[in-house]
């Protein structure tokens, strides 16, 4: 995480500054362009010109090291597991992942030997998405549903996990 | 005595602040603009929801930016993955010192303030020279990653920035001929002495400068070194946060230069179209609606800002077209084509000068 | 002819051809659909999830435990459960579950389903399926029947 | 001092040109390939396994899944080969209905090609122009069938439903303004230098290779021969249709793009044929009822052309409603073994251009 992050106490200045770091963060979701299987196609199409992702904010990247988002699209494989573990591990913090369509959500039509059952296993999905493939709709529709849990995150110390605000 | 050079330096440290945060504000502005201008030429709108009609995009990705997490790879050579982006970034500003945005200065407080940082004598090369600079930053960014890809993508950059130098630099001396001078002011003053732009008597200059400085602002279809589809993100690959911001901000702000440049060398700066035929002096619309000096400086402006803009319109519009050049051929383009062609421009124009030097 | 094709190679001809053609596009009309704001109208046959329906007229259940769907549901995505009827004769339906996490909307079952005209599993037009959890996605027979609670967006 | 070093790098299997899920293993000698190795298996979903234990009819939403960007003809081909097991006569209509779907869908694989290719290569807008015009097609394919893009349009025997009240005149629209924006692509690609620089003599394959690598598809057809399932044994309504098969000897990346866009064309011309020459009426389904009954220790293989070559599809029945064993002849996997051989001493460039036009789907080879 950046620097700032759970040094503070919650309080009037951690909600302001919350509200504008939230707001930039959940304006530009830059997601890695990982396309998998048959939901990259409209992951393709919502980029494109009907949808365009590019409204909401959201360009794709090559690289891992400038994307926010993962949105993992399509089956992963038992191959591609360890791959995608390790492109997840190189984005940088804050990141975010987006689980689109079924086979990325529970191994979809596909419980076989070599499918992973779901991407969960391997990293922490945000947002999950049915459908097969799920309409270039629904998958906006999940980045505003991204968009609202990114809105929610402050960088004030959360009084469960610090013992030390509960000392003082 | 020491009050006046106080008061110059003070003048020298409003103008470089005027001018950084202008360069600083324009470029969120080219970057929304190319996202809204190319999402327009492929029938869609680009940034709509981020402030009024996505006025703010380039701002929130700026803050997010900032933001995010500083990645240096563990192998990567530290000291160097840092300086890198500065490499790039510093050059990309200084080099706007010696351009003039508009024709004449202010009188404030009876000090006179000149559109332009200062006006070398030398001003186009010392933007060569300067911006020449930038390619360190790139080359030793994507080395000092220790990947393969950013590797490749420096080499690429490397060889292609140093071969486009040339055909660059000689097609501005067809220009200055013209000019007799290399100062940017001068450049321009002479274009309203002869009467004429000088990108009609160098058609092939402007063409060749385009076309390297394209090659040298790593844009498309030259741009091999961040070649998305080949390379990943060609130097820039390892790079993440405001360090690639960096590097953004850089090539925007060279694109600035270039277009400024060609501004000032071939389309007459801050000179309307045609500045002898006096009918069309309501061009400069500014005069008649500014009192006393305001006028002529905001007309100047207003044309360089219309000429700038054109230039980067120009470059928005061949990214959304043109495919991409291959390594080697990019190659042979810039020595087999380029090279002769702004010598043959460099001999004609100084055969055209020598006999309208006779006759005239 | 030559000449011709010379020169326009010389002054980039094809190239501002290209150019010409983008220049054009932008000036049609944008295809564009602000999603949240503005919906595409979807087709009638369109297939979201399958989701389980009541006679309109008498709003009794449709479904009569027949276990066609959850047969060619080529994921296994459909579980029934069901119980004698009291009258000794049918079925009653106790539960029908569709795992949204596993459905490919393939639209197999509602071939099989013998209530016509009205078949009581369709495929409705939800498509806006994201949950923060995969268990989200689960639809029991409530689920079906109303349609999952999603967070709608329209500005 | 200074020692020259080959260097492998890995393309993929994340990497944005890779079309998914191809790992390319490649050395480089700065930037020329001395050699490589595609590595797949990325996206291996056993399906063929799968397939053994599932009844026919449920096998239909998987080969949708395979090629997914041609999922129409991945159906076509899989019931084309149960028909043929069981002896079904598909009726005249539906088999029209399925024709045009199929090339529909050609088109659209067909656009989706072109604009990755194009994007490979760096033209940016003419991605977003293929798109759009493929969205119409899928706005035709919603209408139809309700799906966007894993269609499972047809059914065993036949089609489960008529075309929609005003489909016909939404489609010879849509095939009316296709044909206008296929002249724009042209325009912004057929000439440029740039483009040809880029294709030309890149990704030289010629016919005798081709054949001896089992590659199909507008590849072989762009290396001068014309082969094409649709006119040497036609299947559905294929030889009541007035087509031709675009050939070019080029044998490189550019004569497969004159291939591809001539084929968009003939599919337009074919599309227009069919629904000036479909029966208004008739039957939709050959069969009654749901039970199949194959015949005991019966092997069949029947084959497509895709719009990536041959599509075929093996079964062998043991008498029950499950088959025996099902294998799919996808041409991705075929047409995937040219790309060593073809990226040999290129530059990397010439990589991305080379798996651009071989137009894979990892998805149809690895199944």
């Amino acid at each position: 995480m950046g620097l700032i992050e759970g040094r503070m106490h919650p309080g009037i200045v951690t909600t302001t500054v919350d509200a504008l770091f939230n707001w930039a963060r959940k304006n530009s979701l830059w997601p890695m362009t990982f396309g998998l299987a048959c939901c990259a196609i409209e992951m393709m199409a919502s980029g494109a010109s009907r949808f365009d992702f590019d409204r909401l904010g959201v360009v794709f990247r090559a690289t891992p090291r400038q994307s926010d988002v993962m949105i993992v699209s399509g089956t992963v494989c038992e191959k591609m597991a360890p791959v995608l573990k390790r492109l997840y591990d190189q984005m940088p913090e804050p990141k975010w992942v987006i689980s689109m369509g079924i086979c990325s959500t529970a191994g979809g039509p596909f419980p076989t030997y070599s499918v992973v059952q779901g991407v969960d296993h391997l990293v922490p999905v945000d947002v999950a998405v049915a459908g097969c493939p799920p309409r270039p709709e629904a998958l906006m529709h999940a980045v505003l549903r991204l968009q609202d849990k990114i809105s929610e995150m402050t960088i004030a110390r959360s009084s469960s996990s610090s013992s030390l605000h509960l000392r003082a | 005595m020491e009050t006046q050079m106080f008061i110059t330096i003070l003048i020298s440290v409003v103008q470089i602040s005027i001018v950084l945060s202008l360069v600083a504000l324009s470029v969120p502005l080219l970057i929304l603009m190319e996202r809204k201008v190319i999402g327009f030429m492929q029938s869609r709108i680009g940034p709509k929801r981020v402030g009024p009609s996505g006025m703010l995009q380039t701002i929130a990705d700026g803050l997010k930016l900032l933001l995010k997490e500083d990645i240096i790879p563990d192998r990567a050579d530290k000291w160097v993955f840092r300086l890198a982006p500065m490499i790039v970034l510093v050059p990309a500003f200084v080099a706007f010192a010696v351009v003039p945005f508009s024709g004449t200065g202010l009188n404030v407080f009876g000090q006179r303030i000149t559109p332009w940082v200062t006006d070398l004598n030398i001003g186009i090369l010392f933007i060569i020279a300067i911006s020449s600079v930038g390619v360190f930053g790139i080359i030793l960014g994507g080395w000092a990653s220790n990947s393969k890809y950013p590797l490749l993508g420096a080499l690429r950059s490397a060889a292609q920035m140093v071969s486009y130098e040339v055909p660059l630099g000689l097609a501005l001396v067809g220009g200055l001929m013209w000019a007799g001078t290399a100062s940017m002011v001068g450049i321009v003053e002479a274009q309203r002495e002869a009467h004429l732009w000088f990108f009609i008597p160098q058609v092939v200059g402007t063409v060749i400068y385009f076309m390297a400085g394209v090659a040298e602002t790593n844009r498309a279809p030259f741009d091999l070194a961040e070649a998305e589809t080949e390379l990943v993100s060609g130097f820039h690959t390892e790079y993440s946060g405001m360090r690639f911001g960096l590097y953004f901000i850089a090539e925007y702000a060279n694109m600035l230069i270039v277009a400024a440049v060609a501004t000032t060398m071939f389309f007459g700066g801050w000179l309307r179209p045609f500045p002898n035929v006096s009918w069309l002096a309501f061009l400069d619309i500014f005069n008649f609606i500014l009192p006393g000096q305001w006028g002529p400086f905001m007309s100047g402006l207003m044309w360089v800002i219309i000429k700038v803009s054109c230039f980067i319109f120009l470059y928005y519009w061949i990214r959304a077209t043109f495919p991409r050049y291959r390594y080697d051929q990019l190659m042979s383009i810039g020595w087999k084509w380029l090279l002769p062609l702004a010598l043959a421009n460099i001999m004609g124009t100084g055969a055209l000068l020598l006999w309208l030097g006779q006759t005239g | 002819m030559k000449l011709t094709r010379f020169i326009q190679k010389l002054i980039l001809w094809e190239l501002l051809v290209g150019m010409m053609v983008v220049i054009r596009n932008q000036f049609r009309p944008k295809v564009t659909v602000q999603y949240p704001k503005e919906r595409i109208p979807l087709r009638p046959r369109f297939r979201g999830v399958p989701r389980l329906r009541y006679d309109p007229k008498t709003m009794e259940e449709l479904c009569i435990s027949c276990l066609l769907c959850e047969q060619i549901c080529p994921d296994d995505c459909i579980a029934i459960k069901w119980e004698k009827a009291p009258s000794g004769k049918g079925r009653v339906l106790k539960d029908f579950i569709i795992d949204y996490q596993r459905c490919c909307l393939c639209g197999l079952c509602v071939d099989p389903c013998p209530t016509k005209p009205l078949t009581a599993i369709y495929m409705s037009h939800d498509y806006e399926l994201a949950g923060s959890d995969r268990l989200d996605l689960v639809a029991g027979r409530t689920d079906l029947h109303e349609g999952r609670t999603v967070t709608i967006y329209d500005k | 001092m200074f020692r020259t070093q080959e260097m492998e790098i890995n393309m993929g299997p994340q990497h944005p040109s890779t079309h998914g899920v191809l790992r390319l293993k490649l050395r480089l000698d700065g930037e020329r390939v001395v050699d490589s190795w595609p590595v797949i298996g990325y996206l291996h979903r056993g399906i063929e396994k799968l397939s053994e234990s599932k009844e026919f009819i449920k096998i239909t939403p998987f080969t949708d899944r395979m090629d997914y960007v041609c999922a129409m003809s991945g159906n076509l081909a899989y019931l084309g080969a149960v028909e043929k097991l069981c002896g079904i006569k598909v009726p005249e209509k539906a088999a029209y209905i399925r024709v045009i779907m199929v090339e529909l869908n050609r088109i659209a694989s067909h656009l989706l090609w072109l604009g990755t290719h194009a994007l490979d290569i760096g033209a940016m807008s003419i991605f977003l122009y293929g798109f759009r015009e493929r969205e119409m097609i899928l706005d035709l394919f919603e209408a139809y069938c309700g799906a966007r893009l894993t269609y499972n349009a047809f059914r065993i025997s036949g089609v489960p439903a008529d075309l929609p009240p005003g489909w016909k005149e939404e489609c010879t629209g849509f095939l009316k303004l296709f044909r206008q924006r296929h002249r724009e692509y042209e325009q912004i690609l057929t000439a440029n230098r740039i483009w040809l620089k880029r294709t030309k003599d890149v990704g030289y394959m010629d016919a005798e290779h081709c054949l001896a690598l089992s590659v199909t598809g507008p590849v072989l057809r762009a290396a001068g021969v014309a082969r094409d399932l649709r006119k040497d044994e036609p299947y559905a309504i294929y030889d009541q249709l007035d087509f031709d098969i675009p050939v070019d000897d080029g044998c490189d990346t550019y004569a497969r793009y004159i291939v591809r866009m001539a084929e968009m064309l003939q599919s337009v011309h074919m599309v227009e044929q069919c629904l000036e020459k479909m029966p208004s009426e008739g039957p939709l389904m050959g069969m009654k009822g749901r039970r199949m009954k194959p015949r005991k220790d019966e092997e069949i293989y029947f084959a497509i052309e895709g719009p990536r070559g041959e599509q075929g599809v093996y079964l062998i029945s043991d008498g029950t409603d499950r088959p025996y064993r099902c294998k799919f002849r996808n041409s991705s996997f075929a047409n995937l073994q040219a790309l060593a051989p073809m990226v040999q001493g290129g530059l990397v460039a010439d990589v991305v251009a080379i798996i651009g036009t071989l137009d894979i789907v990892l998805g149809d080879s690895d199944r």
